[in-house]
């Protein structure tokens, strides 16, 4: 080699290691986040989980102590109101989306699908209010279910579709070719194939509309006793995160972490138990 | 040429005294068959006369139409995005593409193996082989299945390999054995017709035997049509074969059509002999 | 001989044992009942979709009517008549602070977001890539409220008493730039949304763009190294290049995200309609967060048609960049050259 | 208080639960109130602060079985209302107040004295530093703090704003004019938070800023409160007492919408308004409209004891006076739906 | 067998009076080189000596490790995720896998052509050519890099059928000007070695015939290693050929190497014979 190139080579090779560098830092920086952010969410919300936490109601201004438990249960109720709207409609449509893709119709199903994940989700709050909370229920749980509902659909939907689309062609011709008729093919060859998986990003799709506060803000609006009637105001978790977190009181601020912690920790059990459950279950199939 | 020779040699003895079925009648007639993905014209008027208790190879070089020639004759063309067909496939005299066809139906008379073992993962061996009754017929008896079971492994040349793992799953079976449950599989809802788009390819040399073997002895009950790419296993396994190629125009044709033996040793056709020799391909 | 089919059929009981010969008969009733209940729920999306944006333009005709274009150039954003402010609302200082938090998030992520690809998809063993990005990713798991409280609790008296006033030393004396960091450090400004924002989507362009970095072809990575390219030299010169397009739209659908994203930012943001300023300093308001604070209580018509209108502008926006951002990446992933296909 | 102790348990036919909406100005009293109110009858009075513009919006919207208020309805407002007419029944009044955060003076025991002059040039932007001369002038302790103000103000809509700026249009010539008054106006400076409690909240957390928060909000919360010139030209520590003054020699409308603002009494705070719940006399349902009627009382009368201790001023007598006709006034079917043993 | 000898006959008659260099100094010596993908051992002890100033074309059943052999000549392997390889090449005597060595200045030395044409796609033909010197040099003059083009598209044999085409986006030729380039590419940069990775198998007759030239018109200057499924290539354009093949465990081994006359006619190895007559593969 010449030597003008040998030269070259260790400025070369200096930049090299100079973006190498670079590349690391942006690595450590975006994976310290996730640490940095929830070691303070755990450092400042355990201190708030106790007894009374869980199971008394909200006390009133500048009182300490009392819970947050109506909103515990006011997240679970419209959380399995929506999911119960949901998982119907998204996975119906993520079949019609694989299975019979082939028209223009479905590639509009698709197109929606595809806008609808992505609308902000204030927006989906004031869709339900002006068409639930306006002229039918008032600001009540069953209009923060359908909110959240209208959040989980078009998740569920492209979720699936993507887990479908892992099934090979080949195990539909299977059975096809046995002379199946289609919807036999889907409901007891392909969606059993994939179970697991479908199970998995189902519950990735509440555990993310768990965490929901803008469109609740404008639906369910909250509530300071156990409300079980979804035709009244609900509490949730995050609206009272939101609350509490604005508001001057120290007792108030850490109940708030408290409820950001828990919010958190129930996301992590839901995906973690559904991991855990498709584990043994691909143990046991296969 | 002496390729061609000792490819002669390897064609089983008992094939020299086996009669053409040509004043038989066809099980499977295909009459101006056209295929196409799309705008693609995949394969071109086909006409071609499938005999039952006779294995038939189609062969030729890839991308000819071997497999949608055979996925027409059970209407498994079809599924696949944007393909169709025209023309006419009779079976037993009657058009499986006429308007009020029932594809359900034909595809029930008519089993496919395909080039890849395709057995259920999620169901035990046993289910495999029964899931063409379940999926299509009333709940029977367990002693029913239990019969359907092992007579169908027991035709596949399986049963004495897997009858104490009936209740493993169908892909913990070796390639070889997973694709004789798919044959069993086929044979468990008792077609006429047997399709068999290149069922050794993934296999090795002494799984392939068996699969040819097994071929033999079903096709006294059944209408065979093996799809193939190996030469050898054509000759070794067939009774009449059909030789397709494309053209500059990339559409699939026949190109000859006739015994086997005919066919390895006085091709007509000099594409035929071309392909035979190894001068294509 | 018996033929087989009619084995089976006789054991069976069969009535049309008799007529195997029968293709052509009424299909199954399943198929047409079951695509029946999938085609409507489908239809049901689509009808969703309809009616987001139907209820939403009625709702703000309004105000669509009354303002015209001045919605969106108008500064005054005016519930109260006064002697010298009429009644007017126009959106301009929340969709300005819409597009600097926005912007500006996408310029804190894009960096941090495309050097943890580049590390997971070019340089990490494979154990170690998908570490990092299954731990960059679990940030999408985290609720924009828990965002929101650790941004107020946490990073407002950060940036308030640590990176403010380090920007304002740095940038004091740099002509222009200075523009960017007058005023008093609150903590709560844009900037700070910037912020929050970036980290919220950071784990979205990150995997857009990992997914773009595995699909740059090996071929072309190679042949650069055989020519005796270093690896940066690789990227900048063969993986960049490809891959630009599909980059571009990880941004945009990030972008997407920031613009639509309200929580996490409204408790940050300091929700304030003040001057529109070059500072970053200032308190701003985005689309998103005038709709939280503003909805439940707009209390004329014209102020709730207005704050509806904002909600259809979030709404159109947002999906014009989805398209676009999905445009952009399909482009790749499906394996057309952006510039030569 | 007459018409005190009516209200003893649960009363047959009574609905459970009842939902209202609205100031944030209140809340502390309320929530102090539906828990005590929950003890005594079973009742559940959900009550959410959402800011007066909401309470108003959900009450004209009929999403909510009460609105609450302290900017009182305007005429339009009442007449744009789907289900009828509305009445103000008013629940308390309270003071207003600047509170600030300023670290020097955390011990400092007194506390700052704004004027009409320095609050409103603050809340212009036209005072932007802590040691602006004006300011300095009243309080000699904010000579050597040279830092700029940050103004808190509410993002929402607010009766408190209502109070304020009603406050800062009343005395002062430019507020008026370029701002106005209302429960949202165009404000030219300030960090936005929501509810009293967002307002308090940036207080808390901002050092050198300065909000109008309900008096409670910063004395529950330890916040620093300024006294304020009245138009006598005292300046005036604001409690319950210089609150209540306000509405000394008042005349009180029927209909009970009346500001407070800038009193003439030469001892009362200038910054002082109603807060009011807000009801339709047309009530569909017999259930929910004895329970809130019941607690329409019961709030009126027994409820204000608790007033004091919270920082809240009680109604003057007359008010109540005016409140029970109100309360009366709501209808079922065409009846009263306040039991007659309760209204005798 | 007769298929073998009409091999022989395609093998161009000036190799016959070549002189294979036994006693020439090999440029590529390679010693106990074993290959893996992470756990995956590909190929296993290879030992084989590479002579300057001819060809050596590698061939084999698909899988057999050819592909990975090469790029181990310039450490392409170990760019593959989880991929590394032990044991010593040298080249010209030096152990290129000695721990000090810089794979970028080997790579820099040992010019590489792979199986699919790779021109860069954002950039011209022209600056696809000098893409390795504005790499590896300091910036030149204009007239610098024109000259460096027009030699190394001569010397690919393409300069007549792009020259007017400079400035086009180098995807914009057809596939075998595209390998054509890849070709000028790695010889602009004056690499000593040249390694081509099945450079026709994407590529028409006529342009596969164009390569091969090329190689022979190369050959005095460069080692070049060739690796090709096609039989008939090996054995028209290489001098010496070395047989992989891999065992039932999946490894890659060396089975024969020597000059390709003698492996093409008379194969030591009956696995050599097999599958050069087309019994394997
Ligand atoms: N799903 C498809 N979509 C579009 N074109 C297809 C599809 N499948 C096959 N083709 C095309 O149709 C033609 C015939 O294909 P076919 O699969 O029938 O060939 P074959 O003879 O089975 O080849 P092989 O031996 O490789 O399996 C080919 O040109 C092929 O590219
Ligand atoms: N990237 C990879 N990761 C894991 N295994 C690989 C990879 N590339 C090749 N292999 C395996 O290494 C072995 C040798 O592969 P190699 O590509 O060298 O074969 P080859 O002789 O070039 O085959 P072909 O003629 O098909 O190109 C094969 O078993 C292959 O499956
Ligand atoms: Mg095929
Ligand atoms: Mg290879
Ligand atoms: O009481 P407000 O929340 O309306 O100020």
């Amino acid at each position: 080699m010449h030597d003008v190139e040998l030269a070259r080579m260790r400025t070369r090779k200096l930049s090299a290691a100079f973006f190498y560098g670079l590349v690391i830092i942006a690595t450590v920086l975006s994976v310290s986040i996730l640490f940095i952010i929830i070691s303070h969410i755990f450092m400042n919300g355990i201190g708030a989980l106790n007894l009374d936490f869980f199971t008394q109601i909200p006390k009133p201004y500048g009182e300490e102590g009392g819970g947050i438990a109506p909103a515990i249960v006011g997240t679970l109720i419209m959380l399995a109101v929506a999911a119960l709207i949901a998982i119907p409609v998204g996975v119906a449509t993520a079949i019609f989306i694989v299975e019979y893709g082939q028209t223009k119709f479905a590639t509009a199903v698709r197109f929606a699908v595809e806008l609808l994940a992505e609308l902000p989700s204030i927006v989906v709050g004031i869709f339900i209010w002006a068409l639930v909370v306006r002229s039918i229920t008032g600001y009540s749980g069953l209009a923060g279910s359908l909110a959240l509902a209208v959040i989980m659909i078009p998740i569920i939907a492209r979720s699936v579709e993507e887990i479908l689309k892992l099934v090979p062609d080949t195990l539909r011709e299977a059975a096809l070719a046995l002379g199946t008729p289609r919807w036999k093919v889907v409901l007891f060859i392909v969606i059993p194939t994939v179970l697991p998986g479908l199970l998995t990003s189902i519950m990735l799709a509440v555990a993310r509309a768990a965490g929901e506060t803008a469109p609740l803000l404008l639906t369910s609006l909250g509530n300071t006793f156990f409300n079980f009637d979804l035709r009244r105001p609900m509490a949730a978790m995050p609206l009272q995160i939101y609350s509490y977190a604005i508001s001057p009181y120290d007792d108030w601020h850490k109940k708030a972490w408290g409820a950001t912690l828990l919010l958190i920790a129930l996301v992590g059990i839901i995906s973690g138990a559904v991991k855990y459950f498709t584990r043994r279950w691909n143990h046991e199939s296969h | 040429m002496s390729l061609i020779k000792s490819m002669a040699d390897i064609v089983r003895p008992h094939r020299e005294t086996e009669t053409v079925a040509e004043n038989s009648q066809p099980k499977i007639q295909i009459r101006n068959l056209n295929a196409y993905y799309g705008k693609q014209h995949a394969i071109e008027d086909i006409n071609l006369d499938i005999y039952p208790g006779l294995v038939t190879a189609i062969i030729g070089p890839s991308g000819c139409g071997k497999s949608t020639m055979i996925r027409c004759i059970n209407r498994m063309h079809e599924v696949i995005k944007g393909a169709y067909a025209t023309g006419e496939v009779l079976v037993d005299g009657e058009n499986i593409y006429a308007p009020d066809a029932d594809p359900v139906r034909i595809r029930r008379r008519i089993g496919m193996v395909f080039q890849k073992p395709n057995p259920f993962p999620t169901k035990t061996v046993y289910e495999n082989v029964i899931a063409g009754l379940r999926l299509n017929l009333p709940k029977q008896k367990k002693s029913y299945y239990d019969e359907v079971v092992e007579r169908s492994l027991r035709s596949a040349a399986l049963w004495d390999e897997v009858k104490d793992k009936l209740n493993a799953p169908g892909t913990a079976l070796s390639g070889g054995q997973q694709q004789r449950l798919c044959i069993a599989r086929a044979l468990a809802i008792e077609p006429e017709i047997l399709l068999l788009d290149e069922p050794a390819s993934a296999l090795d040399p002494t799984a392939t035997l068996k699969i040819e073997d097994l071929l033999f002895s079903l096709k006294e009950q059944y209408t065979i049509v093996l799809v193939t790419h190996n030469m050898q296993q054509a000759a070794r396994a067939s009774d009449m074969t059909a030789f397709f190629m494309a053209g500059e125009d990339h559409k699939g044709r026949l190109v000859e059509y006739g015994e086997t033996k005919e066919i390895f040793i006085n091709p007509k056709d000099k594409r035929t002999e071309d392909y035979i020799s190894g001068r294509l391909g | 001989m018996k033929k087989p089919w009619m084995v089976l059929r006789e054991k069976l009981k069969l009535g049309k044992a008799a007529d195997p010969g029968r293709l052509s008969v009424i299909r199954d009733p399943g198929d047409r009942v079951f695509s029946v209940i999938i085609g409507s729920a489908s239809a049901f999306v689509i009808v969703l979709l309809s009616a987001f944006v139907l209820l939403l333009f009625y709702d703000s005709l309004e105000s669509i009517e009354r303002f015209g274009f001045s919605f969106f150039s108008g500064s005054d954003w005016n519930p109260v008549e006064t002697e010298l402010n009429p009644i007017s609302f126009g959106a301009l200082p929340f969709i300005f602070g819409t597009v600097v938090t926005s912007v500006g998030a996408l310029i804190l992520a894009t960096p941090l977001a495309l050097g943890s690809a580049l590390f997971i998809v070019e340089y990490a063993p494979l154990w170690l890539g998908k570490i990092v990005s299954f731990i960059i990713e679990l940030l999408v798991a985290i609720p924009s409220v828990a965002y929101g409280i650790w941004g107020l609790f946490v990073l407002v008296p950060f940036m308030r008493s640590t990176v403010e006033p380090f920007l304002q030393t740095l940038l004091e004396p740099i002509p222009m730039l200075n523009m960017l960091v007058e005023g008093p450090p609150i903590g709560q400004d844009l900037l700070t949304g910037s912020v929050i924002l970036a980290i919220m989507i950071l784990p979205t362009i990150l995997s857009v763009s990992r997914e773009i970095l595995k699909n740059v072809p090996r071929l072309q990575k190679e042949g650069m190294l055989a020519l005796g390219a270093t690896k940066w030299e690789v990227l900048t010169g063969a993986v960049l290049p490809y891959a630009r397009g599909g980059i571009v739209g990880g941004a945009m659908l990030g972008l997407a995200r920031a613009i639509g994203e309200t929580m996490a930012v409204t408790m940050v943001i300091g929700n304030s309609t003040t001057k529109i300023s070059p500072s970053l300093l200032t308190p701003g308001y985005t689309i998103a967060s005038a709709i939280a604070n503003q909805f439940t209580e707009a209390d004329s018509s014209i102020y709730f048609s207005a704050i509806v209108e904002l909600g259809l502008l979030l709404l159109l926006v947002a999906s014009a960049f989805n398209i676009l951002a999905h445009f952009l990446t399909n482009y790749i992933l499906k394996g057309g050259d952006a510039r030569h296909a | 208080i007459p018409g005190s102790g009516l209200i003893k348990g649960a009363q047959a036919g009574e609905a459970k639960n009842l939902t209202g909406a609205g100031a944030t100005f209140p809340a502390v009293l309320y929530s102090k109130w539906f828990s005590e109110y929950n003890k005594l009858t079973g009742v559940q009075v959900n009550y959410q602060s959402i800011g007066s513009g909401g309470g108003i919006k959900s009450i004209s919207d009929m999403t909510v079985d009460f609105g609450a208020t302290d900017g009182p309805m305007t005429d339009e407002q009442l007449a744009a209302a789907k289900g009828g007419e509305i009445v103000h029944i008013p629940a308390a009044m309270g003071a207003v107040v600047p509170t600030y955060n300023i670290p020097e003076l955390a011990k400092v025991k007194d506390s700052l004295k704004f004027t009409p002059e320095t609050l409103a040039g603050i809340y212009l932007g036209e005072i932007v530093k802590w040691n602006d001369d004006k300011l300095v002038a009243d309080n000699p302790v904010l000579k050597n703090v040279n830092k700029y103000i940050v103004v808190a103000r509410r993002s929402d809509g607010s009766g408190t704003t209502n109070i304020w700026t009603s406050y800062l249009a009343a005395v002062s010539e430019s507020w008026a004019k370029k701002v106005g008054a209302g429960n949202s106006v165009q404000w030219p400076v300030g960090l936005g938070g929501k509810g009293n409690e967002g307002v308090a909240g940036v207080v808390k957390q901002t050092p050198y800023s300065i909000g109008y928060v309900e008096l409670a909000y910063a004395n529950q919360n330890k916040l620093a409160v300024g006294q304020v010139k009245n138009k006598a030209g005292k300046f005036i520590t604001p409690n319950m007492k210089t609150a209540s003054l306000a509405a000394q020699g008042v005349t009180l409308p029927e209909d009970m919408r009346v500001k407070l603002v800038n009193s003439d009494n030469t001892e009362a705070f200038p910054i002082v308004g109603f807060t009011w719940l807000l009801a339709y006399t047309n009530q569909t349902d017999p259930s929910k409209a004895l329970a809130l009627t019941r607690m329409l009382w019961w709030a009126t009368h027994d409820g204000q004891q608790y007033c004091e201790a919270l920082d809240y001023a009680p109604l003057p007598v007359d008010a109540i006076k005016k409140s029970e006709v109100l309360i009366k006034k709501i209808q079922v079917n065409g009846k009263q739906a306040l039991p007659e043993s309760i209204s005798k």
